[in-house]
């Protein structure tokens, strides 16, 4: 039992610190991993301490309920694959959001109608923090494919949207009013809930990452109202730090995507814009685009990197900032090779005369026939402005106007990086099987400007 | 199944249609080779070479019967063609669009005649496009030869004595020959523009460095990705144009052409006689004609201090690399025609029956 | 022991510049994992789920409390090992060569 | 004061000794200008360009009596020396160290001479320094001559016909010659080592991107930057540790001098039988006796297919630059030695003293 | 007259905010004024809300006080010159350390013994406060040249140094365990000022920037402490802002001169280290050496720049990073050329081809004497491992071997930056006067690292 | 109204958290005129000082509290003046060009 506020907040402030530097790691690749370790170690000394108050009791509640939810979280933070990580996010987050809620609840049920401070926040915890559990788990059920991952449209919805959050709101200024009883909370509650739902229904399944991230947000923000209620600066300082980074993150992540917020949240009421690479096949395959930073880092934790140049490259003339990328990731320990097909460009030896200038060393370049065995063993290929020439429709497909051509086996290599400015053909005019292989991301633009974001951003790393 | 490999007797035809490192590695297929002694002695590959590759070494009588497959650069001399069996496959530069009566002489003769140059110029047929590598070849040497005739540096140098300005080099007719004769005149330094009548080939000069020289003229391209001929009307204007530019040239390398037709009369007499003296004309057309009226070819003419080098066969000149190149592109047609060693002629197959210029009676 | 709103803002307002600053320049493929780590963080609303639990006295509340523990502390669990996991593969970085290259 | 600039009438020699943008700019200084009729004309500068400039044509005849100074490029022949004035300047390649009786010849005639190899290599003369500016054409048409008679292409190419290996250039000697030699063969493509004996230069070679060979001789630096003469057994040796090295070499510029002396023997001809058929060896100091034994200067001798060029005077080849750069060396004399339009000849001064070869009685 | 603590409160927290966005903004170029401008309402916020606070008195004194010393301040300030704006910095520096500790004085004065952690906080004030006072005016003497600026050391310094901080400390525990009367807090700041003093002696003229930084977050924790003493959250949170970016930056710019903190403080007591190019002419003038982002910024900002490459970079092989650098500065909107002179490099023409090689277009090539006019309205000119052809000692020097040669004008640029790895002369073996012009700053080390590192530095910016 | 301790070191905690990320990237050459801001700001000291003097009524806290007063007041004015004029030299910024290089 700890009686002296003193050391009760002193404990609290060591967690702070070390929920901010756990934030802190987390933003460089290097140092992320102990960032999480850090933020354990907060939350533990957290938890301690809070169990450890004077006047806790309801031990065994605590326990069992604290078993049960930390079995679910582990089990399903194990057992689910790599890719379904994002909805495990959405549903952590949205369990999240639903405590916050019910913390807030019991407040208003302990206190009936405290009135003042304590009111607005135990309406803005119970108001955000069930937006956010619904939310995310309609997320949830999008990205598992519990319902369509498609937006979920209906004529007048942005009428009934605005009808449903006016009547939480409703619900919650007569609480801070002073109306008491149940019912209000559960009236804000339950229309919070609703919201959060038709939130989500309408937002499509490529930009579900930046609602959860803005959900994300939310809880922070929903954990830091309770710490309001509570008075505890732990939980106003840790939700606060996640809502704000939160919510930066999802300004990021939006302009990542080249998606402004407002776009991505009310861009199904409207029509949905991609980008020039959004492209999706017949076949339910999605041609994935990419950013500087994201290559960047794939490049420079790369063992083996080849470089694969094309027509774009001369198109683009950017062989001198090539090669620089190329000097920078050796000068990081990549193993860098260029991979020179007989017929890249648009005249016999167009990347020779291309690299030479640059200064390429000779001893850099091969051939086809000596570099395809390598692709098997190589970390990333870096197609810069090549298309044809990767084309594996001449491998397989005797209809193509390229059938025989001999290519250079890039699909073999672990992923595969395209630099180019559209989903247009090449030379041959035909369509590139390549670009839908999920091993393959596209790095849309004019290849010198790319290739310059990427020094840029291998450098910043 | 024996291949077969001449030594050239055309007039300064330096070149060797097989050279020893492709030898060795037909070989391996199961081709048996005989190789005319001395066939390879110009282009830098003696005789030692192919014995150790596996050739079989003989005098010029010994050679053709016998063969399957003979495969040279040039369309071999008449008395040659004789002594061929009937039935032989003949590999080779055999000009099928402007030498019709040597065309009728080997269907006369039952040889089975595989153009190089009419070989589609489809993807798949890329590793046998002679007239690529012979194209680049040329165009590389273009480039030399006026360097080595303009009295004049081509990169720009600033020294204690005074800044010596780069040379201004333009090239007409930007395909194979012409991107690499830009290539190899920006490699010296020299400033290069280039023109072409096909529109796509702008974007292609750029990537290389050069700048396009508008003048106005375009036709379309053919399937083949060849120009058509020009208009009379369109020649002129064309003409009108390059008068206009071209005295800002010190060099310029002309590579127009059209296929099977005389090449397009691009520099008129009036245009060369604006130009400065000490200035060089490399015309790549000559063979066909020439696209500046005053070429001569095979020959060098100096008309009011400009120098028109006509000389023909460039590639010829660059034995050792161009016999190389045409070598693997020969190598990959007799592998076409014969996989596994033996021939096995499929006329229905897009390469092979576009390339044979006379086809057996049987098969046609 | 409840402190003065203001100060509360206060030290919320510092939180939130600090949550600003902290983060402003991630590469984006830490995106992701980023989310997470902040996911996990939030779950820091257990201690409000224990305090409300621990001092409840009625059924409602013990119900709602402990209903709140268990998504409480699910939050927290799932959201360190979902985060770990992402970043297991930031673990191996190789060494810059040494070797001069010529 | 008048100056007056002969047609130059060597063998071979093609450029002038100044250029009509020069002569322009001597006139506003108040000179006056007298061109022989024809002297520009092999150089790219016909006789109207030298009138706009403000000179003045004239015969043979006319020319030389009355002027002050001559400007010539190579030494004038005799019949011309005695149609000057006594007390004349001339100015020119009078090679003082290997051509004694042609200084004594002007010495008797009373004739002042200037030899532009003369002049110290200082800062200050950098501007004079003629044999900067013609080794620097020297060096770069070595590298044409060889790229032209050379059966590969320089650069390394990837086609689909295969992939061209790059040229290996080696270039013995790195002074002025040598190392524009060097930049234009790796401009060109080419891989290129090079190889001198002062130590200095192995930085310099490296700062064109070139790899220094390691041959294992070195020597110190003279005053002027020029080499020492190597000793017998460093000459051996080198011999030995080039025949070593040399085979690997498609292309060999040789530009190795030592002032005065006659060029060092480099390569055996035991070197050059191991070097490949199709090799070529261009010798910049065939003037001087060659650096290669099979050196016959002024002419192309092949041996066991390897072409050694002992084309000298490299510079007139690519008359037009030289002449421009040569123009400037010559003004920038003829200013120092008559700052003001006439001669003040200042024998305390070190790049009057030095480059002057006949001084007058009365002044030594 | 502000009565509800709340809203004295909430204009505090308005004035943090103001403050910390202050510093946000002081640190990019852009903004940097506006962060004045902003830090500037947040004190006026501050003041204002102090002077209304209910119990404040006596007026007139507080008025005359702040009109002393605003007019102090404000004639200080403007009549300086820019070059001694630095000590300017220490001046006030000082005196916001002075007020810290008379601050603590009073406050020890009116509790007479407060005890518990209002002691510790006064302790620290004023010891803390008390040092930064005097070491700040010791710096300011130093720089003002009213004491030498060189290092001042006697023996067994170190030893007395330390017996002084102990004999302070030991008051310092005096007050703490509670101790009362003046002579404890006069002890204690008669010592803390005695030590200040002799912290700065020994520290050297070129080093006074590191140690004013350092001074500097001293005197912020002071205030920080101070906001302890009077339980002032906004004293506490702007002195604690100083106190860590105070301290981060002292780090940063230590690292900027390549120093180490400690090397800094405790330098002149072993042999003071200097950088390849702290160089000093016998006649007083010195080599400046710079860094990577200072050259950036001018370069940056710069209207025109003359790029002047010699052997160096030749030798560096940087000329593909050159035309890199050169690019995007022009993106930038800076007017970019390069200057060549004739004999630059080893061989005619040595620029040329390796510029060429980096495919500098011809027409940004200028030669000597086109390019000459124009150095005068040039902001920069960059010179790359050129050194005989830019020495003015060709003009003046009768007797330097290069006299005679004509060179490029680059000293008649508004500034000069100049790459090279050492202070070694070029070709001719002489020494370059260039250097020692006051408009010069010497970049050191290879010419390809510090090109790359300006790449970098200019795209952060 | 005085806090308690731990809250003040909280706030504290979180100022100098936000002190060293806020400022973690400055180009070199704003060293100097951002050692000058944050010299201002400490300025803020005078505050510490008005409450001093302001609550005096002896007159020894009078003369010590007016003496802060002037110490601290110069702080401020001369910080902000000279911080300023250091800051006017990045006034101008030329606009990038927008014209296309060949
Ligand atoms: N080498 C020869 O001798 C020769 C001669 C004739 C024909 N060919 C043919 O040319 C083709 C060569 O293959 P390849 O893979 O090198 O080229 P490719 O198949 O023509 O593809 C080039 C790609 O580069 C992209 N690109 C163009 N400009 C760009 C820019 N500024 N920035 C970024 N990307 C740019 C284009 O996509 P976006 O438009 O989306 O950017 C295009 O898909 C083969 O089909 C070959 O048969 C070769
Ligand atoms: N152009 C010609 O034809 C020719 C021929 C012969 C002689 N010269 C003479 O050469 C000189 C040319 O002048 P210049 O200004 O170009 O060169 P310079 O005077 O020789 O100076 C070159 C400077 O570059 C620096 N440097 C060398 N390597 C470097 C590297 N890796 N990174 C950074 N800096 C490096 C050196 O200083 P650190 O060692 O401190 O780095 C050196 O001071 C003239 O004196 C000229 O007369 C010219
Ligand atoms: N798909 C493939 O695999 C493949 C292989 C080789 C070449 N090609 C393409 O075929 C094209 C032609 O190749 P080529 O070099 O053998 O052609 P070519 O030798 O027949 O003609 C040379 C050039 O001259 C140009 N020309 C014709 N008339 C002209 C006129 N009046 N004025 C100016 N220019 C004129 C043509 O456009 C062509 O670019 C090229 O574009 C090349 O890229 C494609
Ligand atoms: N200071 C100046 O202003 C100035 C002006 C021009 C030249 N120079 C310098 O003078 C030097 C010589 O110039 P150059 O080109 O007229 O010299 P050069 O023509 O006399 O000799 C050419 C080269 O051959 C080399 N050489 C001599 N014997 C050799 C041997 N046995 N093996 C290999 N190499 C051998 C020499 O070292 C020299 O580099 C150069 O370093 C040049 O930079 C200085």
């Amino acid at each position: 039992m700890i009686s002296d506020p003193n050391v009760v907040d002193l404990l609290y402030l060591v967690s702070i610190v070390c929920f901010v530097l756990a934030l802190r790691f987390l933003s460089s690749p290097k140092h992320a991993r102990k960032g999480n370790w850090l933020g354990g170690a907060g939350m533990i000394v957290a938890i301690a301490t809070t169990l450890l108050l004077e006047g806790i009791g309801n031990w065994l509640l605590i326990v069992v309920g604290a078993a049960i939810g930390s079995a679910v979280g582990i089990v399903g933070a194990r057992r689910v694959k790599m890719t379904a990580m994002p909805q495990m996010v959405a549903l952590f987050n949205g369990v999240g959001g639903g405590a916050a809620a019910l913390v807030a609840l019991a407040e208003w049920h302990r206190t009936a109608s405290p009135g003042g401070s304590e009111t607005v926040s135990i309406v803005l915890s119970a108001l955000i923090g069930s937006i956010s559990f619904a939310g995310s788990l309609v997320a949830f059920a999008k990205l598992q494919e519990l319902v369509s991952g498609r937006p979920i449209v209906f004529p007048g919805q942005n009428v009934v949207d605005a009808v449903v959050l006016v009547a939480a709101a409703v619900f919650g200024i007569a609480a801070i009013d002073g109306a008491n009883g149940h019912w209000v909370l559960y009236g804000l509650i339950a229309f919070a809930l609703l919201f959060g739902v038709m939130f989500v229904l309408p937002i499509g399944g490529a930009d579900m990452p930046v609602v959860i991230s803005l959900l994300n947000a939310f809880t922070g923000v929903a954990a830091s109202a309770t710490g309001f209620v509570l008075h505890s600066t732990v939980l106003i300082v840790a939700g606060m730090l996640v809502g704000a980074s939160g919510t930066l993150l999802t300004l990021l992540m939006a302009k990542a995507m080249n998606r402004s917020i407002a776009n991505v949240v009310f861009g199904a009421f409207g029509q949905v814009q991609r980008g020039p690479g959004a492209g999706r096949a017949d076949d339910g395959r999605t041609v994935r685009a990419t950013t500087a930073q994201d290559v960047a880092v794939q490049l420079s934790f790369a063992r083996k990197v080849i470089v694969v140049p094309g027509y774009g490259m001369a198109v683009a003339q950017a062989q001198h900032d090539v090669r620089q990328l190329a000097d920078v990731l050796e000068g990081r320990g990549v193993d860098v090779k260029y991979a020179i097909h007989p017929v890249a460009g648009r005249m016999p030896g167009h990347m020779n005369v291309l690299l030479a200038e640059a200064n390429v060393p000779y001893t850099q370049l091969f051939e086809m026939d000596e570099i395809n065995p390598e692709f098997p063993q190589t970390d990333v290929a870096l197609v810069i402005g090549a298309n044809d020439v990767t084309n594996p429709a001449a491998r397989s497909d005797p209809g193509s106007p390229i059938y025989g051509m001999p290519i250079l086996d890039v699909d073999k290599a672990a992923s595969i990086v395209v630099l180019k400015r559209s989903m247009r053909p090449g030379f041959a005019g035909i369509d590139n099987e390549l670009y839908l292989d999920p091993k393959t991301t596209m790095l849309f633009g004019d290849a010198k400007d790319s290739v310059l974001k990427l020094i840029s951003a291998v450098k910043a790393l | 199944m024996r291949v077969a490999v001449p030594r050239e007797t055309a007039p300064g035809e330096r070149r060797v249609a097989l050279v020893p490192e492709t030898i060795s590695k037909l070989r391996e297929t199961g081709f048996e080779l005989r190789i005319e002694r001395g066939a390879g002695q110009e282009a830098g590959f003696p005789d030692d070479l192919y014995q150790e590759a596996g050739g079989e070494l003989v005098g010029a009588d010994a050679l053709l019967p016998g063969a399957a497959v003979v495969a040279c650069v040039a369309k071999p001399a008449s008395e040659r063609v004789v002594a061929m069996d009937a039935g032989t496959v003949l590999i080779g530069f055999l000009q099928p669009l402007t030498d019709r009566g040597a065309v009728d002489e080997l269907r006369e003769q039952g040889i089975i005649g595989f153009a190089m140059e009419s070989i589609p110029r489809i993807t798949r047929a890329q590793s046998m496009d002679a007239l690529s590598s012979q194209a680049t070849v040329a165009g590389y040497k273009a480039v030399l030869l006026a360097a080595d005739r303009v009295p004049k540096l081509f990169p720009m140098l600033m020294t204690a004595a005074g800044t010596i300005a780069p040379v201004r080099a333009l090239v007409i007719g930007a395909g194979v020959a012409g991107l690499q004769a830009i290539a190899t005149a920006r490699r010296l330094g020299a400033v290069v523009s280039a023109f072409d009548v096909r529109p796509a080939v702008k974007e292609q000069v750029e990537s290389l460095g050069a700048s396009f020289l508008e003048l106005g003229v375009r036709v379309e391209e053919t399937e083949g990705g060849y120009a058509r001929e020009l208009t009379p009307e369109q020649q002129a204007e064309q003409q009108a144009a390059l008068e206009e530019k071209i005295p800002d040239f010190d060099v310029v390398v002309t590579t127009a052409a059209v296929p099977g037709r005389a090449a397009p009369r691009l520099v008129p007499t009036t245009a060369v006689e604006r130009m400065r003296p000490g200035s060089v004309i490399v015309d790549l057309a000559a063979e066909t004609g020439g696209n500046c009226e005053l070429t001569k070819p095979g020959e060098i003419v100096v008309h009011g201090g400009v120098t028109i080098d006509g000389t023909t066969n460039l590639p010829s000149l660059m034995a050792f690399h161009a016999s190389q190149l045409y070598s693997r592109n020969v190598e990959a047609l007799l592998r076409h025609l014969a996989p596994e060693g033996e021939l096995v002629l499929d006329w229905e197959d897009e390469i092979t029956a576009g390339a044979c210029v006379t086809r057996p009676e049987a098969a046609s | 022991m409840s402190l003065p709103l203001v100060i509360e803002l206060t030290i919320l307002v510092l939180a939130a510049f600090l949550g600003f600053e902290v983060i402003s320049k991630v590469p984006t493929m830490l995106h992701t994992p980023l989310m997470s780590g902040t996911n996990f963080i939030h779950g820091i609303v257990v201690v409000g789920a224990i305090l409300v639990l621990g001092q409840a006295d009625d059924t409602f509340t013990k119900v709602v409390g402990f209903v709140a523990i268990v998504l409480a502390s699910a939050n927290v669990v799932g959201g360190w090992f979902v985060t770990d996991r992402m970043l297991e593969m930031f673990k191996r970085r190789p060494e810059p060569r040494k070797e001069e290259k010529q």
